[in-house]
């Protein structure tokens, strides 16, 4: 039994698994729920101006025929009023004391704004602070948000005043929306953030309703850009996440958020820098009880690999992470094909013969289709394993190179020293 | 949870204010909801709304009001 | 009765749209995929099961009847483990995708909304006679006339669609099926002469001078004689003619907790038997004189007569039929049989064990050990033939008169083709595709 | 049959369906094989200074299961030296003259090299041009890719020197990791662009190898950001299309990439704005031949819905698509359980109970269990009817309002004549 | 020989991974689930396979066999479409999950990697004893000894594991499964005295004053008497013993081609007879005197009996075993029966029909009529019974001894429980609870 508290910058919760502030956490009841099916802690959803909501909010993505793939949203903060959420905090902070509760906050751009706010959530007892620049939709129109989110200078200076007066640690939550998300990361820091965490939802649109024409969701009959989030965009986040961890002026502790569906995920994230991660989707997809197994499956993870604790794993990958001119060009790899294994569906011959680079040959042998990889033409680029539907019938196989690694970088420094 | 009834309740004050002869006199919205002043020659009521669909319901009789 | 009605019904039930779903998004979309290859006709199996995957629901139905004019009644009725589906990637992984169900599932929506797939062809003035609306006359049929022939199809039968109208069992071809399919031709200004049997109502010789080509696609015969004492008496019956009255809606109760003996084990058995099964018999049982592994039923016709509680008496051969004095079947006298040398098929010959013989009792005697051929139609056309089965060029289905062809089951023997409803469309697209190929030559357009 | 025909800025193609500037245009054999098998144009891999490519360069993830939900790649532009593609050009061109070929280009940010590759490429008679600045990865350290294409001034000048010789109608592609795509949407146009293009691939990382610790995909042991792409991005890439064709400062046609994988998607990215589109991971995935339903099952659309030519459906539901604060807050739709469908999996009771507003009510009737909603207290806000897993289970009905409509604009404009 | 061998290897091969992630990822995790409520055990079937799709292969096993210590047994042997599949709400909308399946994928990486999934508990100095190792005494001793008590099974045979070790045939569960759910116990400290008979090498009186609490689990005993002439000779069988014979690795060639009659048509008389047709019986057929109807073999044992070509012979009951003066069987005299009044327990009583006698020729006879009941067993103990059916309170399994608990087959009958592996392993959950409850409640703990 590995241990699986975690403690990011000061707020330490039973386990890495927290909600994410969103739907799930709009109640104490809700939110009590959630600790009794084991979640660590909760991110409540957003304060601030209670707001108002369109009637249709959400719509999803499936990839398949698999419901869920990724999810939209056009739903504001909260749109309750704050004295009703700070009571049901109190109420939920004392039956659950060793449970995270994080209170979520938006507010308008104005010193004395977030200085109100701060203090009456932290008067009933949270453990710490986050603040939302991130959501993309609606209250960006306000001035709030992400519309705070993508300025580096609005992010930095909310911070400091929530900072001025917080006495528990702040939090500041990232919108993907920007360019460089170790901007808004780094404004944060300066600003005296305790962790960021990240990502709020992408702008999206769902889709069209190829029947009436209507954008997906719509309300009565119009849309608006959504957030999206969900399992599709988990390699957006896990990028954001391993770009803030390795950048040293990001030298805060990272919530990892977006996509996380289960154990793996969350352990991705967290090799990847995240000291703990939030989840929204997945639990409004199948309910609370999912985070039994992901806390099941991280503990049988770590035994198995014989971790102590989940706090060992924060960061392992993270030095691992480059930039493309640090990379090995004389690094090879080719594909190998497992004739025994593989149930001859030639999607790999096909991707590889029409996108690739032709070089996975159809051939009988006694009568037995096999396909073979004409190794000198592979450049390794794990097409065909990818496709390949069986698991074990395509190995990409590392190729000792002749010659000594040498990156883009050394290669570039190397010849200009040439260039006459 | 459900705020039906709560909000069934603050729309009837509304109407309540309305038909007795109250009329909006000014609205202001903070982290608390949305307070609404009513005005009948010298009488002067202020309601807090909480819920949403209250406060839609609100703007809606404001728009009457102005029309 | 209405129980026995019931017993009739379309025995698997269709795919819901969750389940089609759910299936097509398994198919792999192979390249090259060896589920096409097995398939008679070819049908761009992945591409049609995408389609209902991207909600193409016109274009998979399309792409089905474009291959297979009879893919309606082939999503019923073709042994798929043996063809497409015992070709799946999937056999080797999972399990294999169910593409007839999913055939079935597109051919279905074009039969409900009744959508139009294809068009006759630009008329050539070019005319063929085809003789048999099975599915080898409907689908040569059907390929003309895309082509722009003008096709005349003569019938013997009051209703076109061959064995598929009259003879697949109705629970597992309803005639719905069928008769879309014989509708879908139509559609296309194929005309159909029902009721007109070439060499009685209109000679071939007539049919010779009157038309440029000439297909012949009339199947098979009835059941042979067992030549045995007492195939005359009331209860012995021809497997294909017991099937038929079913198929034409004949669903008497006299069958009800009887003892029924099917003679043979091949595809005709099966549906015999399950048939006497659904008519109420109590006990059926299947008599062959080989053993179960010399049987022609397919595994899963095996399986589901088993199912039904039919039984298999292997190495059993019928001696004589016993009657009562009214003329009917009261008994059956059997001989069990061993396998004795290979014959020249190389098939071990069964031969009787001399002093073998028992009686069982019976109601009933189900004839099914093959079909006769139409020899003098086959000669009054002047065609080569072995044993009535027609001698044809196996790539042209081109027959010893070079203006006639032949397709289905009347080639199918002596090693050539395979009684199937696929091979039989399959053959008759070759026969139409080859006439046209050779109209394009003689008219220099090709 | 109806007329697939697009004529994008006066670059004509026998239908929309192009494949976008990636491996699969990466030589004359595979556009030919490409245009042998439908597709309608090629836009054909970035030329530009040969580069180098990493061995190991793409991953992808899974969803439930379901192969290739998003792509993943390290890959750069071409790394064939530029005579040797305009050859193919020119062959692939000869062979096929009214398919559409695109050169896609990428150079230093300087004038002159713009000037001599585009002269080049124009040479060989290609029907367009289109302008990378969207690559994520390795060109961006060289100042080039997306490094251009996320600053405005940059897009603009650039295109402005491709446009100083072009003969042939300028596409500019544009990088979707940028705050606002519009922005550089609308620079493009400033510097004179016949169309814009987007998206490109979105910075990601495909995940971490729980066993070994390294990045998905590694170059020995080492891994570096790449670009996103797939079904996953379809949503992303829809909403900028959208932002972008809504706008009346990008007043070009679209060219709309990311996640297509069938004819719907295409359908839906057209009415939301774009002339064409462009193809990439579903080509990847499953070889060229899938174009054959891209275009059959238009085509069935076009003919179904009485459309007679692709062009008709192109923006039609742009107007649809507006700002969050112009919808209607007082349109109300709920959801309505047909228990005749319901195959009683209560998925929507527990996302309702868990992560919504708590009603949908579990009940029995005569010993049949049963779901109902209380409609006074939904929301309206989709989850159930999204996580419901039979069709028809869940309605969401429109409720007719009590009062009339009024967005969130209309309101605060309201309000603030009140705020005394 | 090698041939019989391989008939009784298990038949159902296990999923690959690339079908168990498939249909792992098809399950919907329903809420509140009804594949949970239909499982005896009330294994929390959607979190089982969720860890499946999450490759947490350990967490898998361990949610199923903490709930159900026979676990890898019941992935096989469970009546899987009368319990959680038949439950599986997929039923309605494409086709349910195959959790039987997926269970054996889950135990059976358990099995292989040999992982430890649970430990003994803090010993809290109470002692049980446990008369059976069948499923119900092996499932109460695991729970025991992880609640901390001392448990040591008495059991008769050899090995221990009941039916699943000497019963259920091999073909459906190998010996291997047995061993390891044993084994599994044996680990957590539980002591099996094996080869000891309660009543004859240890008394039931010994027991009760050595032991704080005993659980008598010594399920039912061998297949009574016809009780008709003849049942001495050589061929005839009690389909236990026949059955425990092919289990216990004795395949014998003496069947091959022989003629076999099955009397009685439960879960026994389709393992026997199957077992029968794999031994290489020629002709193997199934006696019942009620019909098809009344049968109380389950539907896929029953299919699985028509496809091994086990025929039905239904209102027929035997009336005499014909021997030669060998002693051996040659024959069965059997007579027809018709469904006559409704008997106290609701149905109807077949009747004989006056002189419709008849001779079968067998070579053998196997009886599947029940099985007896250890009545001298159960009344050294002191327990009221009914029939030999232990009389227990239906919740807490506690006998008319409040000592005394009673769970698994021996405990079947009059209404009560159900002869099945997973109840019986419920069962013996329920009594491992209430022994504990009450420990606690006495000790203070509660
Ligand atoms: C009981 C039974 C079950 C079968 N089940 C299957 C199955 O499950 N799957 C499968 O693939 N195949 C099955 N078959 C085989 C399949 O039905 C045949 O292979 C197929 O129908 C052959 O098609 P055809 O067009 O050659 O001949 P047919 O379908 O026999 O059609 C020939 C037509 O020609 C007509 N005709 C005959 N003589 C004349 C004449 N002189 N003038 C005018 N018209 C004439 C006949 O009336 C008939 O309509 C089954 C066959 C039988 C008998
Ligand atoms: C042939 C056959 C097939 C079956 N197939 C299935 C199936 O497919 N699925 C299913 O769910 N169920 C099946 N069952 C039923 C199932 O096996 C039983 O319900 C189950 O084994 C009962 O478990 P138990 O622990 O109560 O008894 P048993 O398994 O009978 O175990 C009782 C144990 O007590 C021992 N014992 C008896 N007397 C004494 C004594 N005096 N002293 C010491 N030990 C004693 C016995 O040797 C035995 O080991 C089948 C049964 C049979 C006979
Ligand atoms: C319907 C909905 C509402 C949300 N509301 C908020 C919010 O109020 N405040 C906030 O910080 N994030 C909000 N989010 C974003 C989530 O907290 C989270 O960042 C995002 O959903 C990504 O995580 P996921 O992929 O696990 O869903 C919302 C997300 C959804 C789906
Ligand atoms: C391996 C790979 C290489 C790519 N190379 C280029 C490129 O050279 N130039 C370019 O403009 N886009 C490139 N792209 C981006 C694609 O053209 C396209 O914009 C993106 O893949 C989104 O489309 P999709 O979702 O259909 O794949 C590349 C994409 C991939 C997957
Ligand atoms: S790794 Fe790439 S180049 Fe090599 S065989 Fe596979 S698809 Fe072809
Ligand atoms: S993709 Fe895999 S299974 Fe298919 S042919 Fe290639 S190696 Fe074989
Ligand atoms: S026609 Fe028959 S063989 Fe061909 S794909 Fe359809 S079901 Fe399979
Ligand atoms: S072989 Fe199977 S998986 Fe492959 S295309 Fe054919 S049906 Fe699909
Ligand atoms: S639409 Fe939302 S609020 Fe309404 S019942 Fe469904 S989940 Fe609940
Ligand atoms: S989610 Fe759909 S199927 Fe499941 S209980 Fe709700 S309405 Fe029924
Ligand atoms: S123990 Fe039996 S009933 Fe329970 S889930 Fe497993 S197979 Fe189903
Ligand atoms: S009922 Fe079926 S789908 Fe639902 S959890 Fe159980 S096994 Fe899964």
């Amino acid at each position: 039994m590995a241990d699986l508290r975690i403690d990011l910058a000061g707020i330490k919760s039973p386990n890495p698994f927290w909600l994410a502030s969103a739907p799930p956490t709009n109640s104490g009841y809700q939110v009590q729920r959630a600790f009794e099916a084991g979640w660590g802690g909760a991110v409540w959803k957003t304060l601030g101006e209670p707001i108002l909501n369109v009637s249709s909010r959400f719509a999803a993505v499936s990839f398949n025929g698999q419901r869920v793939a990724g999810f939209n949203n056009i739903e504001l903060i909260t749109d309750r009023p704050l004295e009703i959420n700070l009571n049901e905090i109190l109420e939920t902070k004392k039956r659950f004391p060793n449970h995270a509760i994080i209170a979520s906050l938006m507010v308008e751009p104005q010193q004395e704004k977030w200085h109100e706010i701060v203090k009456k959530v932290e008067a009933v007892g949270v453990d710490g602070l986050e603040l939302n620049f991130g959501c993309p939709h609606g209250m960006a129109e306000r001035g709030m948000g992400s519309a705070s989110g993508q300025v580096p200078e609005l992010v930095e200076k909310q911070t400091y005043w929530v900072k001025e007066v917080a006495r528990t640690p702040v939090i500041v939550k990232l919108t993907p929306n920007i360019t460089d998300i170790t901007m808004t990361a780094e404004a944060a820091v300066r600003g005296g953030a305790d962790a960021v965490s990240m990502i709020n939802t992408i702008n999206s649109l769902a889709g069209v309703d190829l029947d009436t024409w209507n954008t997906v969701p719509h309300v009565g009959g119009k849309g608006a850009h959504g957030g999206y989030c969900g399992p599709a965009v988990k390699p957006i986040a896990l990028n954001m996440v391993a770009e803030c961890a390795r950048n040293p002026l990001v030298n805060v502790p990272i919530s990892g958020i977006g996509g996380i569906s289960n154990w793996q995920d969350a352990a991705e994230f967290m090799l990847m820098g995240a000291t703990g991660v939030q989840v929204c989707t997945a639990a409004m997809h199948h309910g609370f009880s999912i985070v039994e197994d992901m806390i099941d499956g991280l503990n049988n993870y770590l035994d198995d690999k014989g971790i102590a604790s989940v706090m060992d794993l924060v960061g392992q990958s993270v030095q691992r992470y480059s930039n493309w001119g640090d990379l090995d060009l004389n690094y090879n790899i080719v594909a190998q094909i497992n004739n025994d294994v593989c149930i001859n569906c030639n999607k790999c011959h096909i991707a590889c013969e029409d996108t690739s680079h032709q070089c996975i040959d159809l051939y009988t042998e006694s009568g037995r289709p096999m396909l073979k990889v004409r190794e000198q033409d592979c450049v390794g680029c794990n097409l065909c394993a990818i496709v390949c539907p069986v698991d074990g019938a395509i190995s990409m196989i590392e190729k000792k190179s002749t010659i000594p690694p040498m990156t883009w970088n050394e290669r570039q420094s190397l010849i200009s020293n040439f260039t006459r | 949870m459900s705020d039906h009834l709560l909000s069934l309740d603050e729309m009837k004050q509304v109407d309540g204010y309305l038909a007795s002869g109250f009329k909006i006199h000014s609205v202001h919205e903070n982290l608390s909801g949305m307070f609404v002043e009513f005005k009948r020659q010298e009488e002067d009521v202020c309601l807090q709304i909480l819920t949403a669909e209250a406060r839609k319901y609100l703007a809606a009789k404001l728009l009457e009001q102005t029309q | 009765s209405s129980q026995l009605e019931r017993n009739f019904v379309e025995m698997t039930g269709r795919m819901t749209k969750n389940e089609a779903m759910e299936e097509a998004n398994r198919c792999l979309y192979c390249y090259d995929a060896p589920c096409i290859t097995a398939c008679p006709t070819s049908i761009q199996i992945p591409n049609f099961i995408k389609k209902i995957a991207s909600s193409n629901m016109k274009g998979s139905a399309l792409t089905i009847m474009d291959a297979n004019p009879i893919g309606a009644s082939c999503a019923r009725v073709c042994p798929t483990e043996i063809l497409c589906e015992g070709a799946c990637v999937l056999n080797s992984s999972t399990k294999p995708i169910k593409i007839g169900q999913l055939q079935r599932y597109a051919t279905d929506w074009a039969m409900e909304t009744d959508v139009e797939l294809f068009k006759k062809g630009e008329p050539n003035g070019y005319k063929v006679a085809i003789v048999g609306s099975g599915p080898a006359g409907l689908s040569a049929a059907r390929e003309l006339s895309r082509f722009g022939y003008s096709v005349t199809i003569f019938e013997a039968e009051a209703k076109a669609g061959g064995l598929n109208t009259y003879g697949i069992v109705s629970f597992r071809l309803p005639n719905e099926v069928a008769d879309w399919e014989v509708a879908q031709v139509e559609k296309l200004g194929v005309e159909i002469k029902t009721n007109t049997r070439v060499g009685v109502d209109i000679s071939a010789e007539d049919i010779l001078t009157q038309y440029d080509s000439v297909i012949v696609a009339v199947g098979m015969g009835s059941v042979p004689n067992l030549g045995i004492e007492g195939e005359e008496l009331e209860g012995v019956h021809d497997a294909i003619e017991f099937v038929k009255r079913t198929k034409m809606g004949v669903l008497t109760e006299d069958l009800i907790g009887k003892r029924v003996a099917v003679i043979g084990a091949g595809n005709t058995a099966i549906d015999g038997a399950t048939c006497a099964v659904r008519l109420g018999a109590e006990q059926v049982d299947i008599l062959y004189r080989r053993t179960e592994k010399e049987m022609t039923a397919y595994q899963y016709e095996y399986e589901f007569a088993k199912q039904d509680g039919v039984g298999f008496k292997w190495l059993t051969a019928p001696k004589r039929i016993i009657g009562d004095e009214a003329g009917k079947v009261t008994g059956l006298e059997c001989v069990k049989m061993k396998l004795g040398e290979a014959g020249a098929d190389g098939r071990q010959r069964p031969e009787a064990i001399e002093g073998s013989e028992f009686i069982i009792e019976v109601d009933a005697v189900i004839k099914a050990i093959g079909q006769t051929r139409f020899v003098p139609l086959i000669e009054a056309f002047g065609l080569q033939h072995t044993n009535g089965v027609v001698d044809i060029d196996e790539t042209t289905m081109q027959t010893s008169n070079a203006k006639v062809f032949a397709c289905g089951d009347v080639v199918f023997g002596n090693g050539q083709g395979e009684a199937m409803v696929v091979t039989a469309a399959q053959q008759g697209k070759n026969a139409a595709n080859i006439i046209h190929e050779r109209f394009k030559k003689q008219s220099g357009n090709a």
